[in-house]
Parts: C-alpha cells; structure tokens; sequence
C-alpha cells in the first residue's frame, strides 16, 4: 500500500454515525447534487438542440423544444437523413482530417521545442521575445490573410499546386502562440532538480527533452492537441481563404455551412449537422482524457 | 469511395513524415551545435529551438502585424495620414467610433473572463473528485465542438422571441412567461440585457477550454499534497484556497490571459447572433465590418492596433508573474 | 577516489549579491566533508558549483589535479543526491539507476550488474519494477542514492539529502551512510543546516555563513576551538552561553562573576563563551560560583538543563538530572573555567 | 481524383520544403488560347443548398456542351473570402453577388475585366431592359451582367381569406389606407412585418421604404437620393419615411407582434403568421422571391397572391425596384468567356426560372416557363406594367450608408417618434460615406 492510499483511508474512515460521518456523508452528497446539477444545467441549450434535430421544421418554428419531450412524440430522423444524403459529407470530413491532422502535430512540434527553450535555456530577451509571441494571440487572423495570400500566390502555394501545404502551415502560424504559451507555462512548473539530475547523469539537451520533458509533459501536449484540433476543425473561415470552397477540397465545416442557403433557409438541418460534426472532436476528446491523470510528477520530488 | 482510400497513404504519410523531419531538425541542430566550443553552446542552442516558432509566426502573424500599423497610418488610397484613422474610431465619445465596441468589449472583459476561471476552476475541483468525472467533463466539453454556426442555432432557441399572446419557443421566455409570469424578453434586441445574452452563450461555449487545463493543471499537483493538508485538518475550502489554488496560479494566469485576449477578440457569437446590431457590436466584429463591408482597411487596422494596445497591461501581468515563478526556483 | 579544491572561489549573481564569497578549501580524497551552516548561507551554491550546475564567477575548482571550472556537469565524474531526489517519476526504479549508465552508453550487462549491485547494498531488490510514486520516503532517498552509486564517480555530492526523511529514519540513515562512505571509499561532500548531521558524519566540517567560509576542521576542534562566535553559537546543542564581559590582563568580569581566564588578554569589552555543560552543580574549590535564578527546567533522562538569569545575563546549565530544582529556584552554580572562550567584540573572533 | 492529383506528390516536396526552407517550384497556370472545348471556370458565389442544385441544374447543359467544368465555391462569407482573394491577387475566374456593392466596388480599383467586347451587345440591348446594362456599366465599361432578379413592391395576401372577408386588392394608395382601416375596425391586424436578418437586418424594412419613395418621388429624386445628392431630412424623402409609418400604424399597431417582433425575427418567417388558421395578420410587402419562404403547404393562386403597392403619385405608377444577381470576371480566359455568355442566354436562364423562386433578366424567357400562375403573374407584370424598373437604392449606396439606412429602419420601427434625429444622423452619414 501507497503512502498516499494510506493517508486516504485516514481521512476517509470516521467511526459511522458520529458527527464527521455524518457531515463526511452529507458533504458527498452536496458534491454529487452540485456536479450533477451543474451538468445538467450546462446541458441545456444542447438538449434542446438535440431534441429539436429530431423534430420537423413546421414544429421546430412553432413550438419549444421541450414540449416534443412529451407525447405525442413526432419525432423524425428526416433533417438527419438530409444531412447525410448532402453528397459531398464524407469526402468533406475525409478533407477535415487531411486539413485538421497535419495542422495539429506541425504546431504541436514546433511549439514542444519553443517552450523546451523558453523554459528552461537561458538566452537574451528570453522574457521579452515570448510575451512578444502571447501578445500575437491578439493579432485578428482577418488582417493577416491578404499579406500572406499574397505571399502563397507570389510563390505559387496555391490549392492547385499544393494541395493542403498552404493551409497546414497558415494554422501552424496562427496556433503556435498559444501552443507555445500553454507547453512553455507547464514545462516551467516541472521540477528543476529533475533537469539537473539529468543533467549531472549526463543527459543532454535532447536526452532531457525526448526522455524527460516529453514523457512528464504528456497531460499539456494531450491538452494542446485536443484544441488545436478542435480550433483547426471548426474553422471555417481560414479555410475557405487558403484552400477555398470546391467540392473537392471543402472541409466539414464548408460542407455544413452550405446545408443553408444564402438567404438562411434550411438552418433546422444544422440542428442535425452540428451533432455529427461534433462527434469527431468529442471521439478525440474522449480518446485523449485518459493523459488527464494524477500525479505524473508524483514521487519524483517531495514538498 | 476508393478516392478515400487511395489518399490514406498521403495522410499518414504526412503525420509520420512532419514529426519525423521536426525530429531529424532539432537533433541535426544539437549536433551542429556541439561542433561548437562548450561555452558557445548555450548561447547559440535556444535560438535553434525558438528558431521555428519564430520562423512560422513571424510570417503568419508579425509581418502582417506591421503591415497593419502601417496600413492604420494611411488613408483609402495609401497615403499617409498620421493618426486620423485612429481619431475617427476613437472620436466622438461616448457613443461615436468605436466607442460602443469598445465599451461592449469592457463588459466581455470582465464577465466573459471571470465568469469562465470561476466556472473553469469550480467545475475542475468539483469533477475531480467524482468517479463519474470523465462523462462529466466530456458533457461540459461538448460545447467546445460546436461550430459557431450552430452555437446560433442552439441559442436561438434559447433566446427566441415571440409575441406575449403567442406559445414561445424560446427556453427562457418559456421561464419568463410561465414561471415568472411577466411578459416575454426581447433577449437580443433589447440594449440592457442583449450583450449579457451573447456574454453567456459565449461563456457556455469556452468554459470547456478553460475546464480542461486547469483541470489538467490540478492532475498535476501531487496527491500527497492534498492528503497531508487533509489529515493536517484542514477544510476542504482551505485546501482550496490555501493549498490548491496557489499551485494552481501559474496555470490560472495562463487561462486568465488567453480568455482576456478571446474576450479582446470576441467576435464569432456577436456576428452569429446579433452582427453587432442593438448595440452588441465589439471591436474585432466592428473590424470585420470595416475590413469588409466598409471597404475601410485603415479604420479596421486602427481597431486591430488599438485591440493590441489592449493587451499590454495583461502582458506585464505575466512577466511579474514568471518572474516570481523564477525567483521561486 | 579524488580531492577537491576550492581556490579563492566566488559566486556572484549580480554585481551586489554575492553569494560565495573567496572560499577556499581542500577536501582529502576519500574523505567526507560536511558543509555546513544555516540556509542561504551558500552551501549549496558551493555544492552546485562543484556539480557543475552554476557557473563560477572567481577562482578555480579543481577535481583531483583537473580545474573543472569549464568542464560540463556530466563530466566531472561526479554524482548528486537532491533533498527532493530527483527521480523521474515515468520511469522505474531500475530505469532511475540505469539511466546514468545508459547516458555512458555502458553495455546493457554492465549496467544490469551495477544496478543489481546497488541495489543490493540499498536493499532495493524488491522494489525495482515500481515506480517512484508507489515508495516511500525512505525507499525514495534510497533509490535516488542508488542513482548516486551505481555510476561510481569520483566524488558524492549530497545535497541536505536527509531533510525530508522523518526523525527515526533519519537517525538510521545518518548511520547508513556513514557505512556506504566506508563501503565505497569515495570522497563524499555532504551539505546540511543540521549540526548534529554534520557532527556525526563528517570527518570534517566547514562551517559557512552569509557566504564566508567560518571554519574548517574535526568535529572535535570545531566544537572545542570554534574560531568565532558564530562557529561557536552555530555548533553545540543547547547553544554556548554567550555572556558580555571586559578583561583587563586574565580577568573577565561579566554582570554576575568574575572569572579567572588561562592566559592574559589585552584590555577590552567583548563577549565571553562557555558551553552549558561548564556550568554545573558541582562546585569546584577555586572556580568562580555563581547564582542563578531558574527560569525553566528541561529534564532529559540522562541530562538536566537549567535556563535561568546569572546577574543580568541569560545563562544555561547541565546539571545532574537527579538535581531536584523547580523553575523560580535560585540555585549556585559552578564555572569550569577549562573551557572558557572569549569573543573580540568588534571582530567577533575568538582570543581564546 | 483531382484531390489526389494535387495532394500526394507536392506534400513529399513540402516536407522537404519545410526542411529547407525552399520555395515551392510554382507551377504555371493552364492557360488554353484554342478552341473553348475543355479546361474549367472556377467561381465563386453565394448559393448553396437548394439554390446550388438549381445552379448546376443550369451548368449541366454547359458543361454537356462545351467539356467546360465549372467549379463552384459556395460562401456565404462571400464578402470577406472575395474582398481577400482580390486584394492578394488570387481572384476565381468569375463572381456571381446577390448585389453589385461588392463587384462595384471591384470595378472601381480596376479589378475587373472589361466585358464590353466579351459580350454581344447589341444583343444585351435587345433582350435586356436598359436598367440592366446601365447598372452593369461602370467608369463606361460594361463590367457587371445580371442574370436572375427579384422584383420587389408586391404585397401578399390569402386570397381565401380576404374573399371570406370581402377585403379586395386596392388600386391606389388611399384605397389601401382604406382597406387597413377596414381590416383594424374589424378586428384584424393589416400587416406582417419581419426585418431580421443577421449583419442586414433592417433591409425588409428598407425595400418597404424604397418602393413608397419610388412611387412617390419618382426615378430623378430616387437616383439623387442614392447618389448621395439628395437630403434624408428633404421633405421627399423624409415623406416615404412617414407613409411607411402611416402603413405600420402609431407603435406599431398594424403590425403583428408590434416592434419587437418585426425586428426579433427572421424575415424568412415574415409568412407564418398569415397562414395560421386564423390567419394573425392579412398581408405582408416583400420581394418576388419570398413565395419560397412561405410554408410548403401553400399553393401559388390559392393560398397567395400580390398586388402591387400602389403609387402615391400617378405619374409614377409602374415604376418597380428590382435586384438581381450580379456577374463579374476577374481573370479572361475562353472558359469564362464562354460561361458569361451562356449565362445571357434565356435558354440558361429559364432553366432557374422553371424551378423557381427567381425572375429572368432576360426578355426572352417565355412566360410559360414559369412554374405557376403567380409567378407567371409577375412575369407578365414586369413586362407589360413595369415603366421604370429601378436597382435597389441600398445596395447602391456606399457601405456605410447602406449600413446606417437599415439601422435607421430598425430605430425608426422601435421609435418612430424618433424620426427627425434618425434622419439627421443619415444625413451626417451622408456627408463621410461618399467621400472616403
């Protein structure tokens, strides 16, 4: 038995009925009311988003969503099947993830070596060159796409010569502060004996970082990776510029937008899109939260 | 269907070939650099390290962030003319230029940001000590993967409005009507309560994001920690307070300053619901509309710059904030 | 396996802090050094020069015969124990040992040999498929000495290794390293705040304080013949009394006795010292008495401490526990004037 | 397959790029001068869903025809995605805008290609109304063509209803006056009215407005007026502004829901509350396409009908606003030469029109290609009755102004006592918009 699993079972185990049972036992209870009930009330707006995706359009405008939850219960997959039937929904997710998996792991990478760096070499204006980078967080990407298109055309990183490249490396570019910011806050808060343990064994500087930081850093890169993932597979707006909306090339998103016509008809259907647009990042989501654990530094240094 | 199969190949190949170049870089680079003397090293390493990073956003984000300056300082046809850009959108207080904007971006500021850390840090502890925690946060995450299209859609039949004498359709004013028996809210549309309607549906949809780090970050500190302030006695609050929440503050400012600068650049829920209409209109909504419809470039490059400025206070926040990381160890 | 030397060395992080201040010592090849002193005095900023993890702003380190001034941690051939460990928590604890080895690029059979060995000596056997989070403390510092050992450096540096540990284990570990110093025959420098770590241990001591090096030697000089008040304060449980007194030639005259110094000392005010066991209920014929009126009494068993008022200055004694003494007593005490020491008053130094 | 083509070889050469920092080899654009069979256009407009179906349904015979594929990119973002590949010089071939505002504009930098010697214009004259080709020429070229319109100024009615009701279409504004009295006195709301549209809410509001000046100030006034020339506050303009009001009634009072209904909701709605069983309101003013929006159940002739809002001023009456999807061309090659001119032709045309929800530009498409009697109305109308047809006068004004005008309408529906200071305000707009 642990340490840890010892001290718990301290805690834990008042003589039943006594008065910090009794209190111990409430306050479980008050927990579980709270989290449940904060749940559920987050959830609303997305019940009633479910609910009304399996609802006809003519009920959906005349009616509220909760009164479908009682009989009679018309409820109709039509906007599902809809949106399944549109042609092109599964080249455009296929296009999602040619779009959404290379623009997480480049910035991922590139920004694991920048906050290796930023925290923990010492260099001149190591402090002043990184809030630089946190403040380009701020800089509004509409601003950034006729300058760099205009470069992307100049060298011909065009669609139809390149494929994805271009947008690839457009979301690296405009992922990478935060990705940097979020890996180098973390990297900073590992122990600093570890690095010079490591260091009088003899690591170097990539032994430390493949073998030490990495490994240590697994929760943040999972972290970083859902939502640049995420960023990535919600956007509409870079994609349309560095790629544009052919068939051929649109993503997800392109594909779901257009489920409504320019004049807003048809948008019951995005009821029924925007869950199975959802289910992809939620698979990654869900997929990497088991990297959300405990005490990865546990045991490795102590007060 | 085969055309998905024949580009697998290509996708793979990319997501082993990227990493594996990175790699083959940053090992090339240390290599190089151990040619060097040994006191030379630590001086020419982090620039190999930083050297991408830089590289990437210098072409996608600072280049262009100069360009904007320069545009700001110049009239529709490229000449320059000093700072009237600027007096345009900052004339005129309090309801000309920008000033409206700026004043919705004040309220997204403060709300928008306390709101998520509050929610953000409460949902973090709380969850981390259920069995059920994982179904939990995927529930409070779901939000996160929902376009900003739909996020309309969904808050539409939250807000929705119909007459008082008709069924409404819209969850709240179902509440208002026959809980509270008043008269239907016209959420969206009426200037006391419509940039808080857009604040929150904003809140549901980022709280996940703030959820996860820090939740990441309290995975993080060891449990012994929290077990020997337990059996020292202390309260499950003062853990909190006292134990908890300062291991938690480097991370906390992290959130704190990415939410700071989302809410300085609010912009998809505005456009999505409102257009900046009824006065909800915020500064990055008001530079796409100058940028855009306006065919105005150098009033949106003046509000991207003045967006910028607004972030100078929150910077020096942090450079306090790792100094003391550093001073600690 | 190896000397170190410290040669007029200094740390320096901005122009007026300077946390090392021309610090000078030799420790003997397979010797065990302690450094001593109380936190932020730069014991562990002289420790970590020598490891290699801070640069040095003056003088020279050598190992053995080579300055390493200029050489990288790893390869000084040395090894460290942190007060936190330092393990690698994703890693076991074999992989925690090897992991100094495997930087050697040392066969795989060699290192599985060393590990084993070491872990043998530790008594770690048991425990080398977990990770460091399913140990305990103890088992913990152990597995970080394994690190230490299995490389088998020239020197050991251990860094307050045992602060961590709970009273017990630490009295017993104190032990243990003494008999793996003797087992590996290796230079051991050894950095603590405890007196007593340093008193048991070390052959040698260097007492450091605000950055200056105070004093090297014994535990037995250091305790008989501190060079200075603050050695003097520093070392010794309860602490030395310390009692304002002027000489004039060998008279001492405090505010309650007067005592009878060994030898002349030039005329002055200064501060007179003498350790709580020269204090005692046994009245010598000739040595100067005193009364004292009690304060506290602390019984331990096999001693009896008495703090109380002597004139106007706070002395304590060691008394005969069987003393029968309650606290507002005025008791005579004697003064075993053997062992008296006397404090310049400007230079603090010891005269006698 | 084209995906593959593009993808798989370059990504080897990106990564290397990557590593070296190269340029990537760029590769020349296809650039056939022969004979226009092959190749591909690409465009850019805004239809999608339904509209995007009926847009292939017209490309299919095209690209039977000539081998010509056409790509299409949907956005409704088409405002951003257009204003940035433009200005980096990676412009589609062809735009096709719900309104000329953007291509306008595109055609003032000198983005756009000439089409004055691309088409048959002599042939243009004969088959379109002059209104057609006078709003598609700027600085003197010919740069913008028109294909499908709405025509806007009718009013919708049940006609099930009103006969049950004894209510009959009026003729001149006084009779519809009249009629609204008679609806209010007999305890029926006169008027649905719905301004919510995202960015443009406010333009429902605004086409209202802009019919009753057209009638009542006529062309000349109407031209000054979005040319900037003419004064919000002059006593004509600020006079449709009031008739407007006088039709939703004092707060509102003719108007289904009152102001926070109009401007809460989406103007596809505009319909639903009228052909609720009671009906909750007996006509509504919108543009030709709005039959669409009504709800599926409803039958062209049986459920709805128009009449035309009434002229306040005879010399005017028949004088219609009309918008119409705008074409440009950003880069001349055979391809988009060829599609530009299909595009002219009835036979192109009529194959939207048979589906739906969109009037010709072009004189030649036969009536009868319309899909219902309603439509075949209109038709007809724009034809025969129509004297003046004019552009709409928001989406000639700049940006800005066009902006502030459908903000106005918002105010000036929550607070029509407000009147004189949402005017002054347009007028101070006025003053910037045009300069800059």
């Amino acid at each position: 038995m642990t340490a840890q699993a010892v001290a718990r079972e301290e805690v834990v185990r008042a003589p039943a009925w006594s008065p910090a049972w009794i209190s111990q036992r409430l306050q479980k209870v008050l927990l579980h009311v709270v989290v449940i009930g904060l749940t559920a009330a987050w959830m609303v707006p997305a019940i009633a988003l479910f609910t009304s995706s399996f609802r006809h359009f003519e009920d959906i405008n005349s009616t509220g969503w909760w009164t479908a939850l009682a009989p009679p219960f018309k409820f109709t997959v039509d906007n599902y099947a809809k949106v399944l039937s549109s042609g092109n929904l599964g080249h455009s997710i296929f296009n999602s993830f040619m779009i959404s998996i290379p623009a997480t792991v480049i910035p991922t990478t590139i920004a694991a070596f920048a906050a290796y760096a930023f925290a923990w070499m010492k260099f001149p204006g190591r402090n002043y060159l990184f809030l630089a980078l946190v403040a380009l967080l701020a800089v509004p990407l509409q601003l950034t796409f006729v300058p760099v298109l205009k470069t992307y055309v100049s060298v011909g990183l065009v669609p139809q010569n390149w494929g994805f490249v271009g947008v690839w490396l457009a979301h690296a570019g405009y992922g990478l502060p935060f990705a940097v910011y979020l890996l180098a806050n973390f990297f900073r808060a590992l122990p600093s004996d570890l690095f010079e343990s490591a260091e009088i064994d003899g690591a170097g500087t990539l032994t430390v970082f493949f073998r030490i930081v990495l490994p240590l850093s697994v929760p943040a890169i999972a972290s970083l990776v859902i939502f640049q993932f995420l960023w990535v597979w919600n956007d509409l707006l870079v994609a349309l510029i560095y790629v544009g909306g052919t068939e051929n090339v649109a993503p997800v998103t392109v594909t779901l937008a257009n489920l409504s016509n320019s004049l807003g008809q048809g948008w019951h259907l995005l009821t029924a899109a925007a869950f199975l647009s959802m289910i992809i990042p939620l698979v990654v989501f869900i997929s990497l939260q088991r990297y959300f654990v405990r005490g990865i530094l546990a045991g490795s240094v102590k007060g | 269907m085969d055309l998905l199969i024949q580009d697998v190949p290509t996708l793979v190949f990319v997501v082993v070939a990227v990493p594996a170049v990175l790699a083959i870089y940053i090992v090339g680079t240390e290599y190089l650099v151990r040619l060097l003397p040994d006191k030379q090293r630590p001086r020419v390493r982090p620039w190999f390290w930083v050297g991408p990073a830089l590289l990437f956003v210098t072409a996608f984000l600072v280049l262009p962030a100069l360009g904007t300056v320069v545009t700001s300082l110049q009239d529709h046809d490229g000449n320059f003319i000093g700072l009237v850009n600027y007096q345009r959108q900052l004339g005129d207080f309090p309801t000309g230029g920008a000033w409206i904007a700026i004043r919705n971006n004040v309220y997204w500021l403060i709300l928008y940001t306390l709101f998520v850390l509050f929610f953000g840090l409460i949902l973090a502890v709380l969850f981390d000590r259920v069995r059920y925690e994982s179904i939990v946060k995927s529930f409070i995450f779901l939000p996160m993967a929902i376009s900003s299209v739909a996020l309309a859609v969904i808050w539409g039949f939250m807000y929705s409005y119909q007459p008082a004498d008709a069924p409404q359709t819209g969850t709240l004013n179902f509440i208002v009507v026959n809980v509270f028996h008043q008269a239907p809210k016209t959420w969206l549309s009426d200037p006391t309560v419509n940039n808080f309607a857009l604040i929150a549906a904003a809140i549901w949809g980022i709280t996940g994001f703030a959820m996860v780090i820090l939740s990441a970050a309290l995975k993080g500190i060891p449990g012994e920690l929290l077990e020997a302030a337990r059996v020292d006695g202390a309260g499950e609050l003062t853990i909190f307070r006292r134990v908890i929440f300062p291991l938690m503050m480097p991370t906390v400012v992290v959130v704190g300053t990415t939410l700071v600068i989302f809410a300085l650049k609010a912009f998809d829920v505005v456009y999505v619901m409102t257009a900046g209409n009824f006065q909800t209109d915020v500064l990055a909504n008001r530079m796409y509309k100058l940028l855009y419809q306006s065919d105005n470039p150098g009033g949106a490059s003046a509000v991207a710059i003045i967006l910028l400025i607004a972030v100078v206070p929150v910077l020096i926040f942090n450079l306090r904030q790792f100094r003391a990381v550093e001073a600690r160890r | 396996m190896a000397s170190v030397t410290y040669d007029h060395v200094v740390k320096r992080y901005t122009a007026d802090v300077t946390v090392v201040k021309d610090f000078n010592v030799e420790i003997k090849d397979k010797e065990f050094m302690v450094l001593v002193g109380p936190s932020g005095c730069g014991k562990s900023t002289a420790l970590r020069m020598l490891a290699g993890l801070e640069q040095i702003s003056e003088g020279r380190i050598l190992i053995g015969d080579r300055m390493v001034n200029n050489v990288a941690a790893k390869d000084r051939d040395i090894a460290m124990v942190f007060q936190s460990y330092a393990l690698y928590p994703h890693m076991s604890v074999y992989d925690n040992m090897a992991f100094p080895l495997q930087m050697q690029h040392m066969k795989k059979s060699e290192i599985d040999t060393r590990v084993r060995n070491a872990s043998r000596i530790l008594g770690l056997d048991n425990f080398l498929k977990r990770k460091p989070r399913a140990l305990s403390g103890g088992q913990r510092q152990r597995v970080a000495l394994g690190r230490a050992i299995v490389r088998s450096p020239k020197v050991f540096l251990l860094d307050e290794p045992l602060s961590n540990l709970d009273a017990k284990l630490r009295g017993q570990t104190r032990v243990e390293l003494q008999k793996l110093h003797r087992d590996l025959q290796t230079t051991f420098i050894y950095v603590t705040h405890d007196q007593v770590e340093a008193m048991t241990m070390g052959d040698r001591i260097a007492i450091m304080n605000a950055g200056i090096l105070q004093q090297v030697g014994t535990p037995g000089e250091i305790y008989d013949h501190p060079a200075n008040l603050f050695v003097a304060g520093f070392i010794g449980t309860p602490t030395m009394n310390f009692v304002p007194a002027s000489v004039s030639d060998s008279t001492a005259k405090a505010s309650g006795f007067e005592v009878e110094l060994p030898k002349s000392l030039p005329s002055g005010k200064g501060t007179l010292g003498f350790r709580p066991e020269a204090v005692t209920d046994r009245v010598a014929e000739g040595s100067p008495q005193f009364e004292m009126k009690v304060d506290v009494v602390e019984r331990l068993g096999s001693d009896q401490f008495l703090y109380g008022q002597v004139g106007g200055d706070q002395v304590t004694a060691r008394v005969d526990p069987r003393m029968a003494v309650a606290p507002g007593d005025r008791v005579k005490l004697g003064l075993d004037t053997r062992s008296m020491h006397f404090f310049d008053a400007e230079s603090e130094q010891a005269l006698l | 397959m084209r995906l593959i083509r593009f993808t798989r070889i370059p990504v080897i050469a990106a990564v290397a790029a990557l590593v070296a920092g190269a340029c990537a080899p760029g590769a020349s654009n296809p650039n056939p001068t022969g004979a226009v069979h092959g190749g591909s256009v690409s465009v850019i407009g805004v239809w999608s869903d339904g509209e995007l179906d009926s847009f292939n349904a017209v490309i299919a015979p095209f690209t039977q025809q000539t081998g010509i594929t056409v790509n299409f990119e949907a956005s409704r973002d088409q405002d951003a995605i257009l204003t940035t590949r433009v200005a980096a010089g990676n412009p589609p071939d062809l735009a096709a805008a719900p309104s000329p505002t953007l291509l306008t504009r595109f055609a003032n930098q000198r983005k756009l290609v000439p089409l004055d010697n691309i088409v048959d214009m002599n042939k243009m004259k004969q088959d379109y109304a002059k209104t057609w080709i006078d709003q598609g020429t700027v600085n003197g070229h010919l740069v913008q063509i028109f294909s499908w319109a709405s025509i806007k100024g009718f009013i919708w009615y049940n006609p099930k209803v009103w006969t049950a009701k004894g209510y009959t279409p009026p003729k001149t504004w006084g009779d519809l006056i009249n009629l609204q009295t008679k609806m209010k006195s007999n305890g029926d709301t006169p008027w649905c009215v719905t301004v919510n549209s995202g960015a443009a809410t406010g333009w429902p509001g605004s086409d209202i407005q802009k019919e009753i000046a057209l009638g009542q100030v006529g062309p000349a006034v109407y031209d000054k007026w979005w040319q900037g020339k003419q004064k919000w506050t002059s006593p004509e303009i600020k006079g449709a502004w009031q008739s407007f009001g006088q039709l939703l009634g004092a707060n509102d009072a003719n108007v289904y829901g009152g102001a926070n209904y109009i401007v809460n909701t989406d103007f596809g709605k505009v319909g639903d509350p009228m052909f609720q069983n009671p009906p909750k309101c007996m006509m509504l003013n919108q543009a030709s396409f709005i039959t669409t929006f009504f709800p599926k159940s409803t039958v062209a002739g049986q459920d709805y009908d128009y009449f035309t809002m009434p002229s306040q001023n005879s010399a005017n009456e028949g004088d219609r606003v009309g918008a119409a999807d705008a074409w440009s061309m950003f880069h001349d090659t055979p391809q988009a030469r060829a599609l530009l001119n299909y595009l002219l032709t009835p036979e192109a045309q009529e194959v939207w029109v048979k589906r739906g929800g969109k009037i010709a530009v072009n004189n030649k498409v036969p009536v009868n290609d319309y899909p219902d009697s309603v439509s075949q109305k209109i038709a007809k109308d724009l034809v025969n009755n129509t004297k003046v047809l004019k552009y709409d006068a928001g989406d000639l004004m700049p940006s800005d102004m066009k902006n502030a005008y459908w903000q106005a309408i918002v105010a000036f529906i929550q607070d029509q006592s407000k009147l004189d200071s949402i005017l002054a305000n347009l007028d101070k707009v006025q003053s910037s918009a045009y300069t800059s």
